[in-house]
């Protein structure tokens, strides 16, 4: 695949409920082995962003791009994408390796067993791996989700409050993952309103507000706490200070 | 010829029931729809 | 990536019906809850009718249909509400397959379902309408086959459409039934005939029209399929 | 009526409304009155059946609407699934709404004349009102299925998908009846609303009903566009209402 095009491009992104704009304009792309933390307080489109990055939306105007192809027209583009969403998106009837072999198949992934046993080693889950996932806890099943998710190997992957739910060795696996993934070249997007969490992983940090990204900043030029204030005094605000860039 | 005039004064007014009782409904809705813009637009 | 290729239109809906067959086997609830509302309701039209006025015989086909079609309603409810519980059909929409291949798996789940309660609803049927055991009931058993496609196929469109509306459980048979009509009028006179020791040949017509329906709605049901979908 | 709609309507910039009732719903409440006291008082009784082939005015007039109703929600619900026009949408639910009044018409006054001239209530060998129940059936579950989709889109999108299986449903249905019919009576001849040859003057008075109703129909419909879009306007104003 050329390298050239970066791993996800969203330009020009909006999407209206009705009348209600829920995601307004959102341009942004990702490069392999980025990581973007999308901050944002409650129903500011960060779900709803993520959904249509993912295709489970359409936008109402503007595209997705995955690796330089258009995800609502190609299926190639839909498989190097992996999506942890709030819900777990599994069957609770079935083991999660039975699960989690599912979506390898629904990917074509070749060795459907050996992908399944990584994915499911990776979360530290695979203790479990043979009772109904009813059976297991909300965390156990965040795990279980997150490794159905990646057991494809995706180029990019969407998380949305990936740590709610998580103990600390869940969390901690988590982010040991997400390292592990930004190394072997996927683009990540992280949505949360934990900005400590977010930091922890991320290469780059915005912020969305009413549907906009209203700051973007590189991590590696940025001061945590002062960025932790920063943050608080925009979602509490309600509005945009002037220094801020605002996208158009 | 046989009386039938029972049926057909029955017939008349089952179907112009049918179609007033569309007309009043819609004119009800409307004019509730109606108070609620006007209410608005105070 | 290369050698990673996303499964095919049936292989993918081979892959979702699958998947279906083994919650279903895994839980059961569905399955054995339909079977016994099926033998349950056999057992009940017995005693509905005047055994000296009608012969079992004569009302065997009538019940068939009835009980066809309520357990083929309670089989297609659960169809998308398993998909809805976590979004597991989130799941399917982000994956390279296609959006008919999820309608088709579906289809095909929900069709060997009723399969497996007919294989012992129409047993019973013949057991306790003291039906005789030949080739007519074979012939019937075919027909069944026919029309539970049609139904099938509508019922699974219905059924993700239900799922997402208001008023779920109540929907799904206000949309279905009508649809069913046709299916049902043309399957009870064809098997009314068998039944009465006809050949195949004199009801081919009705049977032309199940099949003309069949593929008609298959097809029509699976490009309209995309359009129930959230977007 | 109509200063409460312009009113509103300048307050945003909804599409421009217009009163639900005005002149034309008014026209042809009148063209329809005007036919009833010509068939009723001007129009001689039919030497067989009497005065209740006079039903056969009210009766086939709303037929052939209730088919036109029916016919422009199947086409506009393509076109609403076709270019996602929320206007064919609207279409498409005004006209099936006026389509089940006329289709309730014909099928109430069917078995009102069946009654006298068959002798039964209800025929199901008579194919065009057994047809007419079975397409009742499906404008019902297309209003109810309507009522219980909140969002906008997902209606738009359903409910055109029923209404065009509906359309796809309609000849399976015609040939079942036909079929069924055919094994009862193999030749249904039985005494018609519709003689072969009406007298003239029993034709100019039919012409007259089906003209004046098809009027009545299109006004209707018409009136519950208006109504649809002033509802709409209501419910995004209340939605904006609740979100500041």
């Amino acid at each position: 695949m050329a390298q050239t095009s970066p791993a996800v491009e969203v330009s020009g992104v909006s999407r209206t409920f009705g009348r209600r704009r829920a995601v307004d304009g959102v341009d942004f792309s990702l490069d392999a082995g980025d990581c973007l933390a999308l901050f944002g307080p409650n129903g500011a489109g960060k779900t709803t962003l993520l959904r249509l990055i993912a295709g489970l939306l359409k936008p109402t105007a503007g595209a997705v791009h995955v690796g330089g192809r258009s995800l609502r027209s190609d299926a190639t583009a839909r498989a190097q994408v992996g999506l942890i969403s709030h819900q777990s998106m599994l069957y609770r009837a079935l083991t999660p390796r039975e699960n989690v072999e599912f979506a390898a198949r629904l990917y074509g992934v070749p060795d459907v067993h050996g992908a399944a046993t990584r994915a499911l080693e990776r979360m530290r889950i695979a203790d479990r791996a043979d009772a109904p996932v009813r059976a297991l806890s909300r965390g156990l099943q965040q795990r279980v989700s997150i490794a159905r998710a990646i057991v494809h190997e995706p180029r990019v992957v969407l998380l949305d409050e990936p740590y709610t739910g998580l103990d600390a060795a869940g969390g901690a696996a988590l982010t040991d993952m997400l390292h592990l993934l930004r190394s072997s070249g996927a683009a990540l997007v992280l949505v949360t309103h934990n900005v400590d969490e977010g930091l922890a992983v991320a290469s780059r940090a915005a912020v969305m507000l009413a549907g906009r990204v209203v700051r973007t900043d590189d991590c590696a030029t940025l001061d945590a706490r002062a960025y932790q204030a920063d943050y608080r005094a925009l979602v509490l605000g309600g509005s945009v200070p002037a220094d801020l860039s605002v996208p158009a | 010829m046989i009386d039938t005039s029972g049926t057909f004064i029955a017939g008349y007014v089952v179907a112009t029931i049918v179609y007033a009782a569309y007309v009043v409904s819609l004119w009800r809705r409307s004019r509730a729809v109606a108070r609620k813009l006007e209410r608005r637009a105070k | 990536m290369s050698e990673r290729r996303p499964p095919g239109l049936f292989c993918a809906a081979w892959l979702v019906a699958r998947k279906d067959l083994a919650i279903e086997y895994r839980t059961r609830t569905a399955f054995f809850s339909a079977l016994v509302f099926a033998v349950l309701a056999l057992t009940i039209f017995y005693f509905t009718w005047d055994e000296s006025v009608i012969s079992p015989n004569d009302r065997a086909p009538g019940v068939l249909w009835v009980v066809l079609t309520f357990s083929a309603l309670l089989g297609l409810q659960r169809s998308f509400g398993l998909e809805e519980y976590d979004r597991g059909i989130d799941a399917l929409l982000v994956s390279p397959i296609g959006r008919e291949s999820i309608y088709l798996g579906k289809a095909l789940g929900n069709l060997l379902f009723l399969c497996a309660i007919q294989v012992i609803a129409i047993p019973a049927l013949a057991l306790f309408y003291n039906l005789p055991v030949g080739r007519p009931l074979l012939i019937v058993t075919g027909i069944v086959g026919l029309a539970m496609i049609g139904i099938v196929a509508v019922g699974t469109l219905f059924s993700a459409m239900a799922v997402n509306t208001r008023l779920a459980e109540l929907l799904l048979p206000m949309l279905s039934l009508p649809f069913f009509v046709p299916v049902l009028m043309n399957a009870a006179q064809a098997a009314t005939k068998i039944f009465a020791g006809r050949p195949v040949a004199e009801v081919w017509p009705w049977l032309k029209v199940l099949i003309a329906f069949d593929i008609v709605f298959v097809v029509a049901c699976t490009i309209a399929f995309p359009f129930t979908l959230e977007e | 009526m109509t200063s409460v709609s312009q009113s509103a309507a300048a307050a945003s910039v909804a599409p421009t409304t217009r009163p639900v009732f005005d002149w034309v719903l008014g026209l042809a409440i009148a063209a329809v009155a005007a036919v009833y006291v010509r068939a009723i008082y001007f129009t001689p009784a039919e030497a067989l059946q009497g005065l209740a082939q006079k039903i056969y005015y009210v009766h086939v007039a709303a037929a052939i609407d209730a088919y036109v109703a029916v016919s422009i929600t199947a086409l506009m619900s393509l076109v609403a699934l076709w270019l996602r026009d929320q206007r064919a949408d609207r279409l498409a639910e005004s006209s099936a709404e006026v389509g089940i009044v006329f289709l309730s018409v014909v099928l109430t006054t069917g078995p009102i004349w069946g009654h006298k001239i068959w002798g039964t209530w209800w025929a199901w060998w008579e194919m065009r009102l057994t047809l007419t129940l079975f397409l009742w059936f499906v404008v019902a579950a297309y209003l109810v299925l309507r009522g219980a989709i909140e969002d906008d889109a997902m209606r738009a999108r359903y409910s055109a998908v029923l209404a065009i299986l509906g359309a796809l449903l309609i000849p399976f249905i015609h040939l079942s009846v036909y079929m069924f019919a055919a094994r009862l009576h193999p030749m249904p001849v039985v005494l018609k609303p519709s003689q072969p040859s009406l007298p003239s003057e029993m034709l100019t008075t039919f012409v007259l009903s089906v003209c004046a109703f098809t009027f009545f129909c299109a006004a209707l419909i018409r009136a519950r566009y208006r109504y649809g879009i002033l509802r709409d306007l209501a419910a995004s104003l209340d939605a904006e209402g609740n979100a500041a």
